[in-house]
């Protein structure tokens, strides 16, 4: 049973999905999801231990052995990510849904946790698997339920950012897939593993140097790099928070997988960063993002926008670190997207709760809600203080590696910029803060917090933040070493 | 500028006990300038064992301090709501 | 090989040229999602082309083999998946522009972003 | 047990208890903490180190030394008389801010490692703002905001410095540091701004005045002298602050002989009190660093009684405008009293702890060749013998008499008051107690006879001089306004210039506009409203736009393969 893992990490999703359909009542179908995504998390944590104890996993589906057949292959890498994903889904998965964010009635509930389910098998296969077509489609079985699960957000413009997230998802899509053509082209396989070996030779080829834009183009787009990252801030604000909160913690991260994947095991270090220098253009791009984001972020009204943009911002951090290209960099990049991906996952989750209580993300309907809502809007803080890279929490431990990665390599300015931004995360915060501790209400709000089924998800992934800012073996000990993995002996 | 105010020691204020008061104070300026005479000195600079040498060291201080802050003045007043 | 012989590729780049013209340039949604489509067409085209070997037949294997050259199979079969893609991503489009119809009444990007901007 | 409480925590714990507490419970428990916390000092044993890892460094947050420990005491001794001080507030939020701000600088006094003082010294930043804020005007507001940002901003450099300085040396620890890198220089930069070096003090004369009654007593206490026990452990020695002691000492006398509110003055006199010490840090000799210990500790202690008397004087008759006051000796004696001693103290009288601390650091900067040092040093000295010791008293209880009247200072703030007297008193008359606890063994007796001449006749001719210029009508007369100082680089000029920009870009977007350039155009409204959520890097783009963006990035893509 253990050696078939690897499938059933994304198999039991995936045929959970129809299942769902199969037995419609919502309460049921809720018990059987959560117990589905429970498995996963406890897939995940298992291929992890076995990862770290005895090294790479490498499954053959269907007993077709690779090259030919679809491989799985989990190393240290993609076993931490898979433990990401299968964590956000876990919480997310148990976290109440409330009827007024979701445009469909409560007895048709069901189709949500099948898309979710989807969503969730997509993003797994996507990291487990060892086959460049494999990744192609599992993206597309992930984005496809994403667009329709921004969809379901009850305001219209839900529909208009879920149609926008289609199309600019579809060409990130499709030019992924040109590039996989082109490689395929050239090498006649589609094995990861198989490529990094047969691609050296044929390096300097235009055809390469084509296939490398269009991968890189094609994964920024699913990643949200700036500036292609345009889908992003309406997708999240006007689709459910719930969705909101699993996709930012789940979806971007997995694309940055992906880049990560593709730029070191399969073009190499030497032709990306020697080569192509990638970090030319990369590198300006992630800190304009970061400032652009913040900057943008701090003049959002509605709270959910304020976080989209927050999280450009911070996946502006994560592909700075890859730009980087150094150990502390990378280990910078791959625990941002952890700690990352539990900040903002929490926070959507905290606007969930919030909206079980107010009508409106508005930040200014959040008024006064300090006193009304305690324990949810300790969350926001708690969140936001690992936005901004308080030490004692996520965010400082993924800023020191980034900033001893830019020091690393003598970019002083880039280190500046990293501090810089988190004075402005700073701001943004603050502005929320403001607006629910220090305004001046007439009468003091009635203590009205969100019901224990919200708060309890909310808080283990807010939980969680302060527990690996101070724990970090688990973090930044398996991004190091996954990071020096990457970079074999070429850093 | 608004309303001023004679400071330390106004016209106005000037009673019997100002009086009084600033007579002891001259009285002990020179108690202690002639004690001066008589105390055994080991500054570190030579103008330090002067007799009166703090005394008048005081004297000049506060007033070159007036005069100079008097012409800061000049360049840095402005109204009292300069800011709003 | 002139540049004439690579024929193919200039289909496939005018296809893709004018599927992301469309894209960019049409604020009808359903014509989005038709560019969306030819788009997505000119790269199966494109792996589809690839495949072909000159003077290869259909890899089908004759009764008791023989010295036959073949067509690449397998990117036709991985197109396969990929038109499933398009028409699932096709059909989710169409769908929700349904829906936005029913909710604005109107499927003109530029119209749609305006009442968006009056409800701010 | 109780040494194995990092100091400091006993009174930010406290102080998260307080809310919960109701009544007179709430008041016990607010004057027990700071008692505790000493008591827990006093069993501290010397040479105590705790240390942790995190992440892979060893932080080192407790390390007791008897430098940390000097200022430790008298940071006690000032947090039990602000709390009392406070004592009939009835707002929770200014006592547990007190207490965390408290807390938190003690608990830097002994952080041995540099990202514990970071944690320390943002928490110190963060906890004083409420102190301001709590006045809970539109000025103190916008101060408050004004003083945020410059304390953060010492933070960031703070962190950055010890980044830098990590990298270069691989060591977290903090101890001697020296102006020997980038990273040190930041760090060096991010004390200064605490410790209000020139150019760096704008956020203090800013803000204290703006503060609470009670706030400002708080304040006083902890942000700079924290600055200066900084800089004692990490720049002991270095040359340069001798000169930038020199500067503070003096330009600050100028401020304050003009300034018309009298807590600004208190304020512009603290700085000038700091410059004293930051010489003694700079000469660097034992003595000299047994002078600045002796003079932050006797500094905070008269520091605060004086803001307290004005505190009691604002909260009695609602301003500290010297123009606007006098004659108050007759309405509030105690209060008159009791500032006469801080007065006194401030003026190195006899007997009084301003005497016993300064002359120490005089002494130092004399013995070590600074001469012209110690001759700005003395004129500033008769410089606080007018301003300090004369307007301040004067002005408010003595002075032409403006029809004031009013109750008597509260019991509380008698009692805090008399407190902090008895102690200056007591300073003043065994100096022992004070030079036990000094770093370095003390071999130093002010009362000699020719110090105590010496002494006593700067003090009365200064007293005289102060007559002589009114006078003459050469002595700088209290009236009504503001007077501007660097602080005006952001309150005014800043704004001044962003608007200024802000009108020529709007200007060259019509010139451009006319002209038709749409491409410039486009950019001028880029950098304009951009980020607004109608901005266009805050709102969303069609679809076709971002497909045009992907198109574009894949070509520069393809061209950087090419090139």
């Amino acid at each position: 049973m253990t050696e078939h893992l690897p499938a059933l990490q994304t198999a039991l999703p995936l045929l959970a999905a129809p299942v769902c359909v199969l037995l419609r009542r919502a309460a049921l179908v809720r018990v059987f999801a959560v117990l589905v995504t429970w498995s996963c998390l406890a897939i995940a944590l298992s291929l992890l231990q076995e990862v770290l104890g005895h090294g790479e996993i490498s499954y053959a589906l269907g007993g077709w052995v690779a090259p030919l057949g679809i491989e799985y292959r989990v190393d240290i890498l993609n076993a931490y990510v898979l433990v990401l994903v299968a964590t956000i889904a876990s919480v997310v998965i148990a976290f109440p849904l409330a009827g007024r964010e979701l445009r469909i009635p409560k007895e048709r509930f069901f189709l949500f946790y099948a898309l979710f389910l989807l969503c969730l098998a997509g993003l797994l296969g996507i990291t487990i698997t060892g086959d460049l077509f494999n990744i192609f489609v599992f993206l597309e079985i992930s984005s496809l339920s994403a667009y329709a699960l921004i969809g379901l957000g009850r305001d219209r413009r839900a529909l208009t950012a879920g149609f926008s997230y289609l199309v600019m998802g579809t060409i990130g899509g499709t030019f992924i897939l040109i590039g996989i053509g082109l490689v395929y082209q050239m090498t006649g396989t589609l094995n990861i593993v198989d490529l990094s070996q047969r691609l050296p030779p044929v390096l300097g080829t235009r055809t390469v140097w084509m296939a490398f834009a269009f991968l890189v183009v094609g994964t920024s787009i699913k990643l949200a790099a700036f500036p292609l990252h345009q889908w992003l801030p309406n997708a999240y604000t006007y689709g459910p928070s719930v969705v909101a909160s699993f996709l930012s913690a789940t979806a971007t991260k997995v694309a940055y997988y992906v880049l990560v994947r593709l730029l070191f095991t399969v073009f190499g270090f030497a032709f990306v960063f020697e080569r192509v220098q990638l970090s030319a253009l990369l590198l300006p791009l992630s800190l304009i993002a970061m400032v652009v984001g913040s900057l943008a972020a701090i003049y959002q009204t509605n709270i959910k926008r304020l976080l989209a943009y927050s999280s450009i911002a911070q996946i502006g951090y994560m592909t700075l670190g890859l730009s980087l290209a150094n150990l502390d960099g990378l280990t910078g990049g791959l625990v941002h997207l952890f700690n990352h991906g539990l900040i903002k996952g929490g926070l959507f989750l905290v606007v969930a709760c919030a909206l079980s209580r107010v009508e409106s993300p508005r930040i200014e309907s959040l008024r006064g809600l300090g006193k009304r809502m305690p324990w949810t809007m300790a969350a926001f803080v708690v969140g936001g203080l690992g936005l901004i890279g308080i030490p004692g929490t996520v965010g400082f431990v993924s800023k020191w590696y980034l900033v001893l990665g830019a020091l690393d390599q003598g970019l002083y300015f880039v280190a500046f910029m990293v501090l810089a931004s988190s004075l402005l995360a700073v701001v943004y915060v603050w502005r929320v803060i403001e607006v629910m501790y220090f305004s001046d209400e007439e009468r003091a709000p009635e203590r009205d917090d969100a019901p224990l089924s919200m708060l309890l998800p909310t808080w283990v992934l807010i939980g969680a933040t302060i527990y690996f800012g101070l724990d970090t073996e688990l973090t930044a000990g398996v991004a190091e070493q996954a990071a020096a993995y990457l970079l074999g002996g070429a850093s | 500028m608004s309303q001023e105010k004679p400071s330390v020691s106004g016209g106005q204020a000037d009673g019997a006990a100002m009086r009084r008061g600033l007579r002891l104070l001259g009285l002990i300026c020179a108690v202690l300038f002639v004690a001066d005479f008589f105390v055994e000195k080991h500054g570190h600079h030579a103008w330090e064992n002067l007799p009166g040498a703090y005394g008048f060291f005081g004297l000049l201080a506060c007033g070159v301090l007036a005069l100079v802050a008097s012409l800061l003045r000049k360049f840095v007043e402005r109204d009292e709501d300069y800011y709003d | 090989m002139n540049i004439l012989g690579l024929w193919n590729y200039w289909i496939v780049i005018a296809l893709m040229m004018i599927g992301l013209y469309i894209l960019i340039a049409r604020e009808n949604l359903v014509k989005k999602v038709m560019g969306l489509n030819i788009f997505q067409v000119s790269v199966i085209m494109f792996w589809v082309s690839i495949a072909k070997v000159r003077g290869g037949t259909a890899p089908i294997v004759p009764e008791g083999g023989g010295d036959v050259i073949y067509s690449n199979p397998l990117p036709h079969v991985l197109m396969l998946t990929a038109i499933v893609v398009g028409v699932a991503t096709t059909g989710l489009g169409l769908a929700l522009i349904v829906r936005i119809h029913e909710a604005y009444g109107s499927i003109e990007e530029d119209q749609v972003r305006e009442m968006d901007r009056a409800e701010e | 047990m109780i040494e194995a409480i990092p100091p400091g925590m006993i009174l930010i714990l406290g102080a998260l208890i307080l809310p919960f507490l109701g009544g007179a419970l709430q008041r016990v428990w607010l004057v027990l903490l700071p008692v505790l916390g000493f008591v827990q000092l006093t069993l501290l044993p010397e040479g105590l180190a705790q240390s942790f890892e995190f992440f892979g460094y060893g932080l080192n947050p407790v390390r007791v030394d008897s430098l940390s420990l000097v200022f430790a005491y008298v940071f006690y001794l000032a947090a039990f008389l602000s709390v009392v001080y406070a004592l009939h507030l009835r707002d929770t939020v200014q006592w547990v801010s007190g207490l965390v701000y408290a807390g938190s600088a003690i608990g830097a006094l002994f952080a041995g490692d540099l990202i514990s003082l970071f944690v320390y010294w943002e928490i110190t930043a963060l906890a004083s703002l409420f102190q301001i804020w709590a006045r809970r005007t539109e000025a103190a507001y916008r101060a408050g905001l004004r003083y945020l940002v410059i304390q953060v901003s010492s933070g960031v450099l703070l962190l950055a410095g010890t980044i830098l300085h990590f990298a270069d040396t691989g060591s977290l620890e903090f101890g001697a540091l020296g102006l020997v890198s980038v990273g040190t220089t930041l760090i060096f930069l991010a004390f200064g701004i605490k410790a209000a070096f020139p150019l760096l003090h704008g956020w203090l004369e800013d803000a204290y005045p703006e503060a609470t009654v009670t706030g400002a007593v708080f304040l006083s206490a902890f942000t700079t002298k924290l600055a200066i026990y900084a800089l004692a452990r990490g720049f002991a020695g270095t040359e340069i602050l001798v000169p930038i002691g020199a500067v503070m000492a003096a330009f600050a006398t100028f401020y304050a002989l003009i300034e018309n509110d009298l807590r600004r003055l208190l304020a512009y006199s603290l700085i000038s009190q700091l410059g004293f010490m930051v010489v003694g840090i700079g000469v660097g000799s034992e003595m000299a660093l047994n002078g600045t210990a002796a003079h932050a500790f006797a500094s905070v202690l008269y520091k605060g009684l004086l803001f307290m008397a004005m505190g009691a004087v604002l909260y009695r008759t609602g301003t500290t405008r010297s123009s606007e006051l006098g004659g108050l000796y007759g309405s509030m004696p105690w209060t008159a009293l009791l500032c006469l001693v801080g007065s006194a103290s401030i003026a190195a009288l006899p007997l009084f702890s301003g005497f016993i601390s300064k002359s120490m650091i005089l002494t130092a900067a004399a013995e070590n060749h600074y001469s012209l040092t110690y001759t700005v040093l003395l004129a500033a000295s008769a410089g606080a013998v007018l301003h300090s010791g004369i307007r301040i008293s004067y002005d408010t209880f003595f002075g032409p008499d403006r029809g004031i009247r009013c109750d008597e200072a509260p019991r509380n703030m008698r009692f805090a008051m008399g407190g902090a007297a008895l102690l200056c008193f007591a300073l003043g008359v065994a100096p022992n107690l004070l030079y036990e606890l000094l770093p370095y063994p003390v071999n130093y007796q002010p009362y000699t006879f020719s110090h105590v001449a010496d002494q006593l006749q700067l003090i009365a001719f200064s007293v005289a001089a102060a007559v002589l210029l009114v006078r003459l009508g050469l002595y700088p007369k209290a009236r009504s306004a503001r007077n501007l100082d660097i602080d005006w680089l952001y309150r005014s000029l800043l704004p001044g210039l962003v608007q200024f920009a802000g009108r020529q870009l709007a200007r060259l977007k019509s010139a451009i506009e006319s002209r038709a350039l749409m491409g410039l155009q486009s950019a001028v409204r880029y950098v304009q409203g951009h980020h607004a959520p109608t901005g266009v890097l805050g709102d969303p783009w069609s679809i076709g736009a971002t497909a045009l963006w992907a198109a574009l990035l894949l070509v520069a893509y393809l061209l950087m393969a090419y090139l």
